[in-house]
This record gives C-alpha cells, structure tokens and sequence, in this order.
C-alpha cells in the first residue's frame, strides 16, 4: 500500500501547496488589511501542511527508489516535489489552481475548499497510518479556522450589498461545478479506503453538502442545481491524474523559476 | 498653564503620556505624523518582498516570507491602532497618504530585483530599522512606545531570517554568492539614507528629543548602524559597497562615505523607481476592495438592526 | 421556378454559385451556418495555440507560431467576409456566437497542456482541418470555394510545421518524446471526431452532398484521416493510442476504433474542459475592446464630416 | 570594439525580443480581429528582428569564449542569450517591459518605440559595422510600418471618444517618462559613436520629438510636460545596466520555463 499512501500525500499535498500559492497572490491587495493578516495566515497554514504531506511523500518515494523525472534519482524532499516535477506531475484538484478572480470567487474557492479538507482531516484522523493521522490531527484544527473564516465572508458577502450579492452568487455558480472532484472516486480511492487509509470520497459528499448549504442559504444565496454525477451537469476533473487546467503550468513556472534557475543550491 | 506644567513634569520624569492626558498641539501633531508614516512603511513595505513571495526558492523560505509580511501587516494595524488613540482615524489617515500629505520611508521605492533582495531588506533594512526603533520603546508617549516593544522585537526576527538567507547564499553556488553581493551593492546606500539626512539638516530633530520622541541623532543611529554592519558583513564574506570604509581608532567608529542625500530628497519627492508603482498598487487594492467593504458595512448594519428587533 | 432551374443547372453542371445569383433560402442558411461556424472556429481556435506563444522553446518556433495563429485570425477574416457576401454581417454572427446560437469546432475545447500539443493539433488537428476542407475548395459556393483554396494552401503548411515539432520531439530526450506521445494520445480521438457524428446519424449530410457543398460523408472522411496518419504516425516513431487500429486487407483501409460520440455530444452541447474557458475569453476580449471599436468609429465619422465641409 | 558592438546587439535585440514577447501578449485578445492580426505581426518582425541581433551577438560572445553564466560556456546562440540569461543579464530598456496595459498603454509604447526604433535604425544603415548596417537596413523598414500604425491609433484613440481621449492622454502621461532612457548617452554609446558603429541616442532626441509631437497634437493629446534632464522630471532608467523594473523577471520566467526545463534539449 506504500505506493497508494504515496499517492493519496501527493493529493493532499498539492491541494494544500497550490491553494497556499493562489492565497499568497493576494498578500498586499486584499480588500482590508486584516484580510492580508488572514490570507496570508490561511496560506501559511497551507504551506505548513504540504509540507509535512509532501516530506512524508517523500521520504516513501525514496524508499520505493522513486524520484520526478526533472529530478533525476537521489533522496526526494518536500522541495523536490514542489519545485522539480510539471504539471501533468501535480495531483491537486482543479479547483485550487483556478485563478484568484475576485475576492467573491476566492471566498467561494475557501469556503468550498476548507469544509472538504476539514471532513477529510477528520476522517484521516483515524487513518491506520499513524503518521498521516498525526498530520491530520493538526492540519483539521486549521481547516476549521480556515472554514470558519469562509463562512463569515460568504454570509457577509451574500447578505451585503445588491453588488457583493451578485459577485458572491456568481461565484458560488462559477466554482461550484469544481467541488465534484473533489469526491470522485477512482480506483486508488477505494483501495485506500479497503486498507483504511483514507476516506472514499464520495462518501463525504453529504456531510459536505451539510456544511456549505446552510452557509449558502444564511447568505441569501442559490445553491447551484446540478445533479451529482457527471452525466447531469458540467463536472470538470482530471487533476488526480495530472489533467489540469491551462493555468497551472503558469502559476509554477513562477513558483518553481527560481528554484529550477540554480540546480543543486541550497536556500 | 497647570496642563503644560504636568506635561512637561512628566517627559521630564521619563513617564508616559497616554491618550487621557493634555498635551501640546504640536506634540499630537507630529506624533501623529511619525506614527502614521511608520504605519504606512509597513503597509507599504509588504509589496518588495511580497515580490517574492510566489517564487521563494524553497517551502520553508515560502513560509517564513509569508510569516514575515504578515507581521509586516500586523505592525501596520496596530500602529494605525496607536495612531488613532490620538484622535484621528485609520481611513483618514490612508486617505493623507493617497493624497500624498503623508509618506512612508523612501526605502521601498526600491526595487527588489533578485531574491538576495530579500535577504538584503531582511539585513540591512529591518536591521536599520530597528537601529532607528529601539529608542522608540521609551519614547514618551505611551501607545507608540508599547506597539514599538512588540514590533522591535518581530523585527529582530526578521533581521535574522534576513541575515540568514544572505548567509546561505553567500556559502552556496558561485550565482548564489554574487546574487547576495549585488543585493548588498544596491540596498547599502538606501539603507544609509533611511536615517534621514545630516543632523544639519533635520528639521524636526531639536524638537522631537526635547518632547522624548526622538532619542538620539540621525548621524548618531546612521554611526550606530554602520558599525554594526562591518562586523556582521565580515561574518558573512560579503562587502560593503564603500571603499571609504575603514576603522578609525581615534574616534572608536568606522568612517564611511554619506548616502546620496539628494538621491534622497528626489526619492522622498516621488521619482525614486517605485514610487508610483507602490502607490498605484496600494490604491488600486483600496479600490478593488472597496465593494468588499462595503458589503461587510451593509452586512454589519442588518445584524445590528435585526438585534435591536429581537430585543 | 426558372430561379431554381438555373440555380439546379448551375449546381448540376459543377459550376459556382456568385453573390449575385438567385439561391434557395435553405441553401443560403446552410452555407451561412457552415461558414460563420468555420470562421468562429478560426478565431476561438486562436487560444489554445496561442496559450504557448509566450512560452515558445526556441525563437524560431516562436516566430512559427506567432505567424501560425496570426493566419488564424486572417483566415477568421476572410470567412467573415465570406459569410458577408450572403447578407449577414460580421457583428451579427459574432452575435449569435455569443448567444450560443452558433457552434465553433468542439476541438478547441480540449486544453493545451504542453508544448507538444502545439505540434499535435497542428498534425493531427490541422491535419483533419484539410481532409475535410480541401474538399470544400470544389464547393458549388464561390466565395467560400475561394476563400477555402487559400485556407487549405496555409493549413497544409501548419500541418508540415506541427509534424516537424513532433518529429523534433520524438528524436529528442527521453522526457521530449514521453511529451509528444501523450499530446497525440490525448488529441487523437478528439481529432477524430472532428469528422462529426457516424454517417447514419449525420443530419444536414445528404442535402449538403446533393448541393455539392459536402462531396464526402464524415465516415468516408475519417477513414482518409486515420490512413493518412497511420503512416506518419510510423514515420514519427509514435504511436496512436487505439490497440484496434489495424490494416484491414480486404477494405484496403485500416480497422479502428471510433470515437466515444457521447463525448463529442457532450463537448458540443458546452460541457468540454475549456468550453466555459474559450467563450469567456472572447466575450471578455470583445467587451474590453469596445471602446476602442467606439473610438475608431468616432473617429472615421469626424474625418467623414471634415472631408464634407472641406469639399 | 568587439565587446562595445556585442553590448550594442544586446540592447538592440533585447528591446526587440521583450516589445515582441509583450506584444504577443495580445493575440486572441485584442480589440478587433484585424488588430489580432497586426500585433502579431509587428510581434513577429520584433522576434525576426532579436534573432538577427542576438545571432551576431551570439557569434561574438562565442570568439570572445563568453557566454551568460548559467550556459556555461560552449556556442552562443540567439536562444542562449533569449533563454538562459536572468533579468540581471537583459539589456533593454524599460519602457518594453512594462505590461501592457489597456490598448491604450500598448499603442503609447508602440508610438514611442518604433519612432525611436525607426531613428536608430536609419543610422544604423550607415554604421561602418557591415553586417549590422544590414540588419538595420531590414528592421527600418519594418519600424516604419509600425511607427504608422502606432501613428494611425494614437490619432484614432485621440481623437476620438471622450473615453478613448481620456484614456490615450493617460497612457501617454504614464509611458512618457520612460522614453528619456532611449535617449542616454553612457560610456558605451560613446566609445561606439566615436567608432562610428552606432549613433549617439541623445542626437536622435530631436528627430524623435519631431515625429512623436505632432502625431500628439494632431490627436489633440497634450505632449507630457518635462525636462529632458533627469533632474527636471522622473526619467526611470537603468535598464541598458541589467537594473530592471520587477515585472521583468515575471516576464522571463514565463518565457524562459520550458527551454530552462529541459536543458540541452533541442526544439
């Protein structure tokens, strides 16, 4: 199971780095100067988790002899998976990688982001790996922050002004299609979820739904009709298997430039 | 008057002034000025580094930029804090800053080219900072001395992470080592010239020591800084970009070559490199956000008046 | 009627059909859906390619692809205009497109993910492109018939270019080759259903055919396609993601595997990966570009006015 | 004065480079189809025009046995010095770097660009370095077509809509101050006017303004009030010294990835 372990800490992992990277963006231009206190925090919540999935990720790859091809061989840290692999190497969803649009849209992406990674953190809590359990145990105290802090501004956003309303609905409509991925099942899901690794996904769909659809109605918001399964409305996915969007190549040629400038130095 | 007697009693006494108490209009005022400039600098300043925040060379490097601008934020929020326990608001305050009646340090006009200037801002700009700071926190008023307290001390951190990084670089990659070196070659003079110019020339100096505001010279913080510096710049083999540089016994000080002070005075008057860019970006996020504001204004508004039917 | 008797005459003798000639509604609503569609697909098949120009590996293929989707857009043009000469305007398709009501080809709703995607939607995509248009260049539409004669002729030099980016690749590094493979892994079906749906559930074929617009059925274009490719597929030293794909002695043609039609239904319906994407990007670049259409109609109608008064 | 020449090729196709790589920034977004069309084709002679420059340039640094430090020595070529030298390296002026802007901005850099670029290629036909006078002889034709569109916007733009008015004044204000830096002299551009390779830039001042301020006028734009000196108004410079704006290196990174990513690879 090592190489299913591996892979579901490259999951996690991106989606903690790359959302750190598109909360970074907004240091120095949010809409208040607490809020570049927040963001800036929520990302270094990101960052801290990330690192802790993706050193541990590491550490198994090089065991198992692995590395990213851009690496080429020897010991696989935290910055060799962050800065040394392409996007078609990067497990995160979609949905983090979108760009940061208005703070509507990047309120919606929080609020949509921290309610999955704070039920899949509880239920990793009792992963039978206890290192994965030991990561979870911390990273779903931050997630609750991070939800908490989601939630205030999509009420406040929703049940503001005519103008905050029509952004925050907007957004709601425009990252909703994104949060199936989040709890599509794939093969190494349900063999994860056999050995007790890790949550099946879709199973905490409704539990979701639980959490942000009282959030969207206190907000005076439409939740988005769809259907659930692909078939019955529009489903972007592909990120677990390295089928992103367009826009993340670009957001890691500038994470990664200086890193890839000077091959082999230390920082 | 008996209020100017108590007043003066109390600088004299190394006591606190605190917002209850009578002080000099003047006193107010050019409290006001400084702690709202020092407040701007940090708002401000999140921009040069936050330059690198993306691109930060390792996660580790990524998360202490982000720790350190955060800070940089939380100083600017609670200086405006101390600000404003002097009788004017924060908004009011940024709206003099978007109409340039007040500034912040003309260090931030610079560009940060490399990620060296990261390291070099953490080293020598924060390090100059604190050199300036340090006398802050028994300065006579006592909201502003409180804030300095706990900004000096995030400020000595972040000199360290600055100095750190100079440090790995100049121990790692030939690029690496001249990388931290160019940084130095470009922020050395501007960090110089973040003591304000020559004692001859400073107009607020006389006045600002005897109310305890300002607790020695600009020449004398400038003298201090420097020969910090050389030691530190030795441990880390790298140069300072002054050949003038040397030792003087008599003196017990280093000699070194004054910064550009017109250099300066054009980069306080506007033209330095960035100083539209950092105004342009300030106003711009001001403007964005303002929807935001406003939403959060409206929404405060509604919760109030739906408590007040429920009462 | 003896409109429609010289309009049937014309078509029956393989002569063109002109502007200024009588033609059946119905045929002038197929040609204009079919041209706007083709242009439409000129202009939004701009960014999927023009995604990497920034990022070009070589100034070489830098220039070779900015000069590609620069044909793009003239291509873009002249079918515009094309569809002009049947007495619609530019602005008015251009609407219909953002209402949804026009298609453009559901190809450009796949991403370009790397570098040899630009080399496999010039192979496999451009390569399509020509099979199913230079049968177009017989059409019995004069205009279009024209207009797809220079088309085809620029086509089949970015089919060439395309070709050469994955013979590049695929002769290169290890990595180089593993990019080229999975670009044509993932643009071959996509390419393939390009052709439309089979020929059985194909609606507007048999009167286009007997119109002399459409001379071969979708099926029939296909097969050509997938013949084609296998031989250059061998060339390339790359293969094509289809373990059926195989001769087919008797047929003379290769055995293959359709596309899943259900998808191409579902990407043609708006439900692709970029369809969102593409659409938002036009609508966005035309809504930001119309003040500068009102200027440069403010403009020629004041230079207007002033050549009456001086004349 | 080969050293002097490679210097004056860096700055010559580096502005080319970086005004085309702006410039095809464009592509599928500009404000009509027929523009899409022209900017990519001035884009495209900007590129033809960097590969001209930096090939001898690059053939230079080659018999000099220099190369930019992360090459590493070997054969310089035009992408050599397009993709492995750091913003440190770039020797163009700031005025290409900026970004773009609304059409407004971009039409400002085209005006004053190609009226500059115009100039000095037209005394460049008479440098008594042959193989340049060559290339100058190519590229002024070239900038005369876009110093003529540049020319037919402003106009346009300045005369036409009260927002199109306010607009092109204000990208003219903004862009201004950055075209005293065309017009430098330094040490370089003296030891090369001497030698009679290359013109002095503060001579073709005069000629610019002459082109540039009746093309304001006529789109009754008001010309930016300024000094020429440095201490009569903001003229940023320091890009002919490698000492660039920080959106440069954004730039760069973009650019530069995937050559960067797979070193040695051929394309």
């Amino acid at each position: 199971m090592k190489k299913e372990l591996t892979e579901l800490l490259l999951r996690l992992g991106d989606d903690a780095l790359i959302a750190a990277q598109r909360l970074g963006e907004w240091v120095s231009v949010a809409p208040e100067m607490e809020e570049d206190v927040a963001l800036a925090n929520i990302a270094l919540d990101q960052v801290g988790a990330a690192r802790l999935l993706l050193s541990y990720a590491g550490e198994l790859m090089t065991e198992a002899g692995e590395s990213p091809a851009a690496a080429g061989g020897g010991v696989v840290t935290e910055d060799t998976l962050a800065y040394l692999r392409d996007d078609r190497e990067f497990r995160n969803c979609l949905l983090v990688e979108l760009p940061n649009g208005d703070f509507a849209v990047t309120i919606a992406k929080l609020l949509f982001l921290s309610a999955y990674q704070r039920l899949h953190y509880d239920w990793l809590v009792a992963s039978t790996d206890e290192r994965l359990a030991g990561i979870a145990a911390k990273a779903r105290k931050e997630s609750a922050y991070h939800l908490d802090h989601g939630t205030q501004w999509v009420i406040r956003l929703g049940d503001g002004t005519a103008e905050s309303h029509r952004r925050m609905q907007a957004a709601v409509d425009e990252i909703w299609p994104y949060t199936h991925e989040l709890f599509q099942a794939d093969d190494l899901t349900r063999r994860l979820d056999e050995a007790g690794f890790g949550a099946a996904p879709a199973t905490l769909r409704d539990a979701w739904l639980a959490i942000v659809e009282p959030v969207l109605a206190q907000a005076t918001l439409d939740r988005p009709a769809d259907g659930w399964a692909p078939a019955d409305g529009w489903a972007p996915a592909g990120g677990r298997a390295g089928l992103h969007t367009e826009h993340l190549s670009y957001l890691l040629a500038e994470m990664q430039v200086l890193h890839r400038a000077h091959p082999g130095a230390h920082w | 008057s008996d209020l100017q007697e108590y007043f003066d009693a109390v600088i004299g006494a190394d006591q606190k002034i605190e917002p209850r108490d009578w002080m000099p209009d003047s006193y107010r005022k050019t409290l006001i000025r400084q702690i709202a400039q020092h407040a701007h600098s940090e708002i401000i300043g999140m921009q040069p580094e936050g330059n690198w925040i993306s691109r930060a060379p390792s996660l580790k490097r990524k998360a202490i930029l982000l720790a350190k601008v955060q800070d940089e934020a939380g100083h600017g929020l609670y200086l405006y804090a101390a600000a404003e326990t002097l009788g004017v608001t924060r908004d009011e305050l940024v709206d003099l800053l978007f109409e340039g009646r007040q500034k912040y340090s003309s260090i931030f006009n610079y560009p940060t080219l490399t990620w060296a200037d990261v390291g070099a801002i953490g080293w020598l700009v924060d390090g100059a900072a604190i050199v300036n700071q340090v006398p802050l926190c028994r300065c006579s008023y006592g909201p502003y001395a409180r804030a300095m307290i706990r900004v000096c001390k995030e400020e000595s951190f972040h000199q360290r992470q600055g100095y750190e990084i100079l440090h790995t670089l100049s121990h790692g990659t030939p690029a690496q080592k001249a990388m931290a070196q160019d940084a130095i070659d470009r922020w050395w003079y501007p960090s110089l010239a973040m003591f304000g110019p020559p004692d001859a020339d400073s107009t607020h100096s006389a006045q600002s020591m005897a109310w305890k505001i300002k607790r020695f010279s600009n020449d004398e913080l400038r003298q201090r800084f420097v020969d910090m510096c050389v030691q530190q710049a030795e441990i880390l083999g790298l140069g300072l970009p002054d050949p003038e540089l040397r030792w003087n016994e008599q003196r017990q000080a280093h000699d070194f070559t004054q910064p550009d002070y017109t250099e300066l005075m054009r980069v306080i008057s506007g033209d330095g490199p960035c100083n539209r860019q950092r105004m342009d970006h300030r106003r711009r996020a001001h403007a964005e956000g303002a929807w935001v504001r406003e939403a959060a204004a409206a929404y405060a508004a509604k919760q109030a008046a739906r408590a007040e039917v429920a009462a």
